[in-house]
């Protein structure tokens, strides 16, 4: 515990109050025929991926929301107790689609630490370079689907150009587009390819560039300021009530970063500071990914600056037709786009994993904290707002 | 985190301690004895974040293990209380008045390991699952595999083998001279 | 298939769908049974073709040139679908568009695995899309369970429950395989094959016993539109 | 005056140009926008291919007699008001039947599809149409009272409620248009123009990211079709009143299609780059700018 020295001024962070839980609202009577009922999802175009909240709306004001989740369950952490360790290491990224990076660092980072083994510098370089591509790959897509939600539909064209242009970058390096499997248990799979840097340049370039008309189109829009400011506000004082964790945390003012305040993999060697804004509200949300997306920019300039190019990238492992590791449990984290991500593993000594949970920002943000900021917004708000949060539905029920 | 574990250990009776990181601690503690303790971390100690809770089946010794993980925001470390319960009773104290999201948490556990949490909001909801008619799924005793089998319409002519003799057989000269 | 092939539900149903009797805001009481109030049960009928086979062909030139696939992301393949209409893929030069609501909508692409959840949302979705309709099934989740073929929780055989017109297989179907896979939907309704609709009509029963049968709490009509 | 049978025919071909060239044109407009987003867009006759499907869909299910009616009225509110102004000025085959109605009626037409289309999407019964049914009342309504600002002052300085009248008066060069001459009431009517085509800032009707897609969402197969055969007339009915009024009419096809596209444009462009208001935001928009810009109009004339 050397660290928490550098750590900011302690007036942002919250003192240990009381929680303050939703007010109670009085029974909805809904034969008084005052009410109606909206369902918005699991097939509703404003829904983030599968999921739906259930409305309950007295005319254009929303009194209740209800999330629903559960569409997307295909019961990942049932399916790892029955697959042996390198087993589980195929589908642990498809635990959440957007950025399934963060899955298969996790997941490595857990199996890891609980059987001693130590992932090679190099590796741990190219590991960071992938989570921080991920990463701008997921901003990308949110900073679309903000400004679709609000019906700015170009910006959604824009970055997601782009995004298929780093999408390229992820091909060239692991061969896939979107499930990459790249970030093995002991390592990564290969080192990067001849002149990916020169290529990694030129996207960075192009993302730079689309990201200044993006501020110019979204940003410093009359009508997206005025949609977004003052909108759905997460209080600060409810934030640990709600366990809220990355650009949603960061955006009220708490500069919470695991990056930095728990740094893994080579973010020590970086020099970043985290981005925050105080409003907390839409916009402060969308301009606090905005600007680390670019923060994420200038990362992988340094990563490709700053990594070794000769060394091992997999450690040795034993047989892992044979591989059991002794009873232990952990919880490793990570910082991703969304907050914190987190694997929390149980072995029992056996060639399998006893459990493995899963922990995405999403289960917090877009359940208890989603139905605590609908009632009282607008219908037109509510999918704005779910965006907003950046919630991605397959990470919450796994 | 060594002075906070022994000032721990004087308040509140302690089981076994993990320390698996110098920042992630696990303990044991008595299930009456969790409340109270989360209550003096979140207020005095400054672990304000509840970063998850969920449980593990040891189905050999018939109990679950109930994992709270809280974490110190200002300081960046850890600590995992663990607590067991009785399978065939399988009950906890709700702590969803000291962390609001803790209700989403105890719904799942609910649903997925049948866990009870008397007063925890909307618990007894469907959570995950609509129309869930077998054993909680989570339980180790739950085959899904077998129930998959059952359940479900199959395509023919998929495949399954086991890596271990698949790979023997493709690897070792005798093998493949078979 | 049997009629006492049907599976009655094996879950009790929900108090917010039992029928009940409510009292309106003048003070009007009615009788409300939320199952059959709002939805039309009626069967399915098969619906032929027009009489002439040159306007027929016409129709189906036109519905091959005009697909408008619903806005319904049912698995993770729906992330590949941005991609698809967006400048890289641009999907909307073959006359593909996204419909918001399933009226609207003709092409139906289950879009990766289906929880059972989903799938019963799905054939709600599906039952009210016109007919003439299609489905795709995305990835490999969808002919055999791919990834998830031991999971409790999700189908393995799309058409089982639903006619399916194109399989595209991959994890994940890269955008240029899906529209590969557009282009052969393109060429089977041009064949006047896309008869996807009329076979559902056709088997219902056979269908139905297969929906029952994975989904426990059958709470709506067995054919909504 | 008496009647000419000769009318009827000659409506019909003037119909049956702006519908061809509605479709066209949205499909146009379509493309240009897809610019804007790197894309290529549509294929420029998919309109007409969209069309045939709708109306060769085997199925279709009603709702009530005035789910039918709706698009019948939304379409005869597009017809009726093209064919009650003048299409193209000084022909006496395109002058359609404007010798019967002026200003007013057209301001009529103006509302009557959307009443109609109101009642009918009303009947549907899905919620989100009900939604976007008080939605784009409130809104249409909040749009309409510049216009009609805008074009009592037009009517103040010509004297007149007559469109050909109007269209006649504005001859002779753009120095006489109303764009030059009465600024204000341009600006006004321009305001509304942007509310009535729902297109962003202004779309918050159909949104759909909100209520997919409004008022519609129950129409399919041959009802749609209909509606989409008026989603082309109508847009062009609505600006051939703005070509007449403010922009000096159109002496020929060749430029009736120009400044129609050209006025479409404005329209375009702005939703391309503005997100969509929310209902009570854009009707505050209309009250705070448009309007008093039409009051100023009315006052300086």
């Amino acid at each position: 515990m050397t660290r928490h020295e550098t750590i900011s001024n302690p007036e942002t962070v919250l003192p240990a109050t009381p929680i303050a839980l939703a007010p109670e609202r009085p029974a909805i009577d809904l034969s008084s025929g005052k009410y109606l009922k909206l369902w918005q999802g699991p097939q509703h175009p404003g829904i983030t991926g599968n999921m739906s909240v259930e409305l309950t709306v007295c005319g254009d004001e929303v009194v209740e929301g209800k999330t629903h989740v559960g569409y997307l369950h295909r019961g990942f952490e049932k399916l790892m107790e029955r697959r042996s360790f390198i087993q589980c290491f195929p589908i642990v990224c498809r635990v959440c689609v957007p950025e399934p990076d963060f899955n298969e660092y996790c997941y490595a980072g857990a199996i890891e630490e609980l059987a001693g083994i130590e992932a090679p510098i190099r590796a741990q370089w190219i590991r960071t370079l992938i989570l921080e591509m991920g990463r701008i790959n997921s901003y990308l897509m949110y900073l679309g689907g903000q400004a679709g939600a609000l019906g700015l539909g170009v910006v959604g064209q824009w970055t997601t150009y782009v995004r298929d242009l780093m999408l390229d970058r992820f091909e060239e390096l692991t061969g896939a587009r979107i499930y990459h499997m790249f970030i093995l248990p002991g390592g990564v799979r290969d080192g990067l390819p001849e002149g990916f840097d020169g290529r990694m340049e030129e996207t960075l370039r192009e993302i730079e560039r689309t990201m200044a008309d993006v501020d110019e189109v979204m940003f410093h829009n009359a009508v997206f300021k005025k949609r977004t400011k003052g909108v759905g506000v997460i209080p600060p004082e409810l934030i640990d009530a709600y366990g809220v964790t990355g650009p949603n945390a960061r955006a009220a003012g708490l500069p919470n970063d695991v990056r930095r305040d728990q740094p893994y993999l080579v973010y020590p060697q970086l020099s970043f500071e985290p981005v925050t804004a105080t409003a907390s509200d839409m916009f402060a949300r969308s301009d606090v990914r905005r600007r680390d997306l670019l923060m994420s920019v200038d990362l992988i300039r340094q990563i490709l600056a700053d990594m070794p190019r000769e060394g091992a990238l997999m450690a040795k492992l034993p047989n892992v037709l044979h591989w059991k590791i002794p009873r232990g449990e952990t919880y490793v984290r990570g910082e991703c786009s969304r907050g914190e991500y987190g694997y929390y593993a149980v072995t029992d000594g056996s060639g399998f994993p006893r459990r493995i949970n899963v922990r995405g920002p999403s289960y917090t943000h877009a359940m208890a904290l989603l139905e605590h900021l609908i009632p009282g917004t607008n219908i037109a708000d509510v999918a704005a707002l779910m965006v907003s949060l950046h919630t991605y539905p397959p990470e919450i029920e796994r | 985190m060594r002075t906070l574990l022994e000032n721990l250990k004087e308040r509140f009776p302690l089981g076994p301690i993990t320390e698996q990181r110098p920042d992630l601690v696990f303990v044991t503690v008595e299930r009456s004895g969790l409340r109270p303790l989360l209550a003096h971390l979140r207020d005095r100690e400054g672990f304000t974040h509840l970063v998850l809770l969920t449980a593990v089946d040891w189905i050999e010794e018939n109990l679950f293990q109930l994992t709270y993980l809280v974490h110190d925001r200002r300081r960046g470390r850890d600590i995992g209380l663990r607590v067991l319960v009785p399978r065939d009773a399988a009950e906890m104290e709700t702590i969803h008045d000291l962390w609001p999201t803790a209700a989403t948490y105890q719904r799942e556990l609910r649903e997925m390991f049948g866990i009870g949490f008397p007063g925890s909001p909307r618990v007894d909801e469907e959570f995950i699952l609509e129309g869930w008619v077998d054993l909680p799924p989570y339980r180790r005793d739950f085959d899904t595999k077998a129930f998959a089998e059952e359940a479900f319409a199959h395509r023919p002519g998929r495949e399954t083998h086991d890596p271990a003799t698949h790979m023997r057989e493709r690897l070792t000269a005798q093998g493949r001279a078979k | 298939m049997q009629q006492d092939d049907v599976v009655e539900p094996r879950v009790p149903v929900k108090d917010e769908l039992k029928k009940r009797t409510v009292k309106g805001p003048d003070g009007f009481e009615f009788e409300v049974d939320p199952i059959h109030d709002y939805y039309c049960d009626a069967r399915p009928e098969v619906r032929p073709g027009s009489y002439l086979k040159i306007v027929e062909d016409l129709f189906n030139w036109a519905r091959s040139e005009s697909l408008w696939i619903l806005g319904f992301g049912t698995g993770c393949g729906a992330i590949e679908m941005r991609p698809l209409m967006t400048p890289r893929f641009d999907a909307y030069r073959y006359g593909i568009q996204w419909r918001p609501t399933p009226r609207q909508a003709n092409l139906f692409v289950i879009s990766g695995y289906l929880s059972v959840k989903t799938l019963k949302r799905v054939i709600r979705s599906y039952e009210q899309m016109q007919n003439p309709k299609y489905v795709v099934g995305l990835g490999s989740c969808t002919v055999n369970g791919g990834m998830y073929w031991d999971s409790y929780n999700t189908i393995k055989k799309l058409d089982e429950y639903l006619p399916v017109d194109v399989y595209v297989t991959g994890c994940m179907p890269r955008p240029e395989a899906l529209l590969a896979g557009f282009e052969e939907l393109k060429r089977i309704i041009r064949a006047g094959k896309g008869e996807g609709a009329n076979l559902y009509a056709k088997n219902f029963d056979w269908y139905k016993a297969n929906q029952k049968r994975v989904i426990h709490d059958w709470d709506m009509p067995d054919y909504n539109w | 005056m008496t009647f000419e049978w000769i009318k009827i025919p000659q409506s019909l071909l003037t119909l049956f140009i702006v519908l061809n060239y509605g479709l066209l044109l949205t499909a146009l407009v379509q493309k240009i926008a897809a610019r804007a987003g790197r894309r290529h867009g549509i294929p420029i006759w998919q309109n007409y291919v969209d069309l045939l499907k709708n109306y060769g869909l085997r199925t279709n299910i009603t709702h009530g007699v005035m789910y039918y009616l709706g698009p019948v009225f939304r379409l005869s509110g597009g017809v009726g008001l093209l064919l009650f102004v003048p299409t193209i000025y000084g022909s006496e085959m395109f002058s359609n039947l404007s010798f019967a109605g002026d200003l007013i009626l057209a301001l009529y037409f103006i509302f009557f599809g959307t009443l109609g289309m109101a009642l009918g999407a009303g009947e549907s019964g899905h919620p989100h149409a009900a939604i976007g049914v008080s939605r784009g009342l409130s809104q249409v309504t909040a749009a309409e009272l510049p216009l009609a600002l805008a074009v009592f002052s037009v009517a103040l300085q010509y004297h007149t409620l007559s469109v050909t009248d109007i269209v006649a008066a504005q001859q002779g060069g753009v120095a006489h248009w109303t764009l030059v001459t009465n600024p204000l009431a341009v600006v006004a009517g321009m305001f509304s123009f942007l509310g009535s085509m729902m297109r962003s800032p202004f779309d918050v009707v159909l949104a759909p990211q909100e209520i997919p897609i409004g008022p519609p969402t129950e129409y399919h197969s041959s009802y749609l079709a209909l509606m989409q055969t008026n989603r082309a007339i109508f847009p062009v009915a609505k600006m051939v009143i703005y070509m007449n009024l403010f922009f000096g009419g159109a002496s020929s096809w060749a430029e009736f299609c120009l400044k129609i596209f050209l006025i479409y444009m404005v329209s375009a462009l702005v939703g391309v780059v503005f997100p969509r208001f929310r209902v009570e935001q854009s009707i505050r928009w209309f009250l705070t700018w448009a309007v008093p810009v039409g009051v100023a109009a009315i006052l300086l004339v």
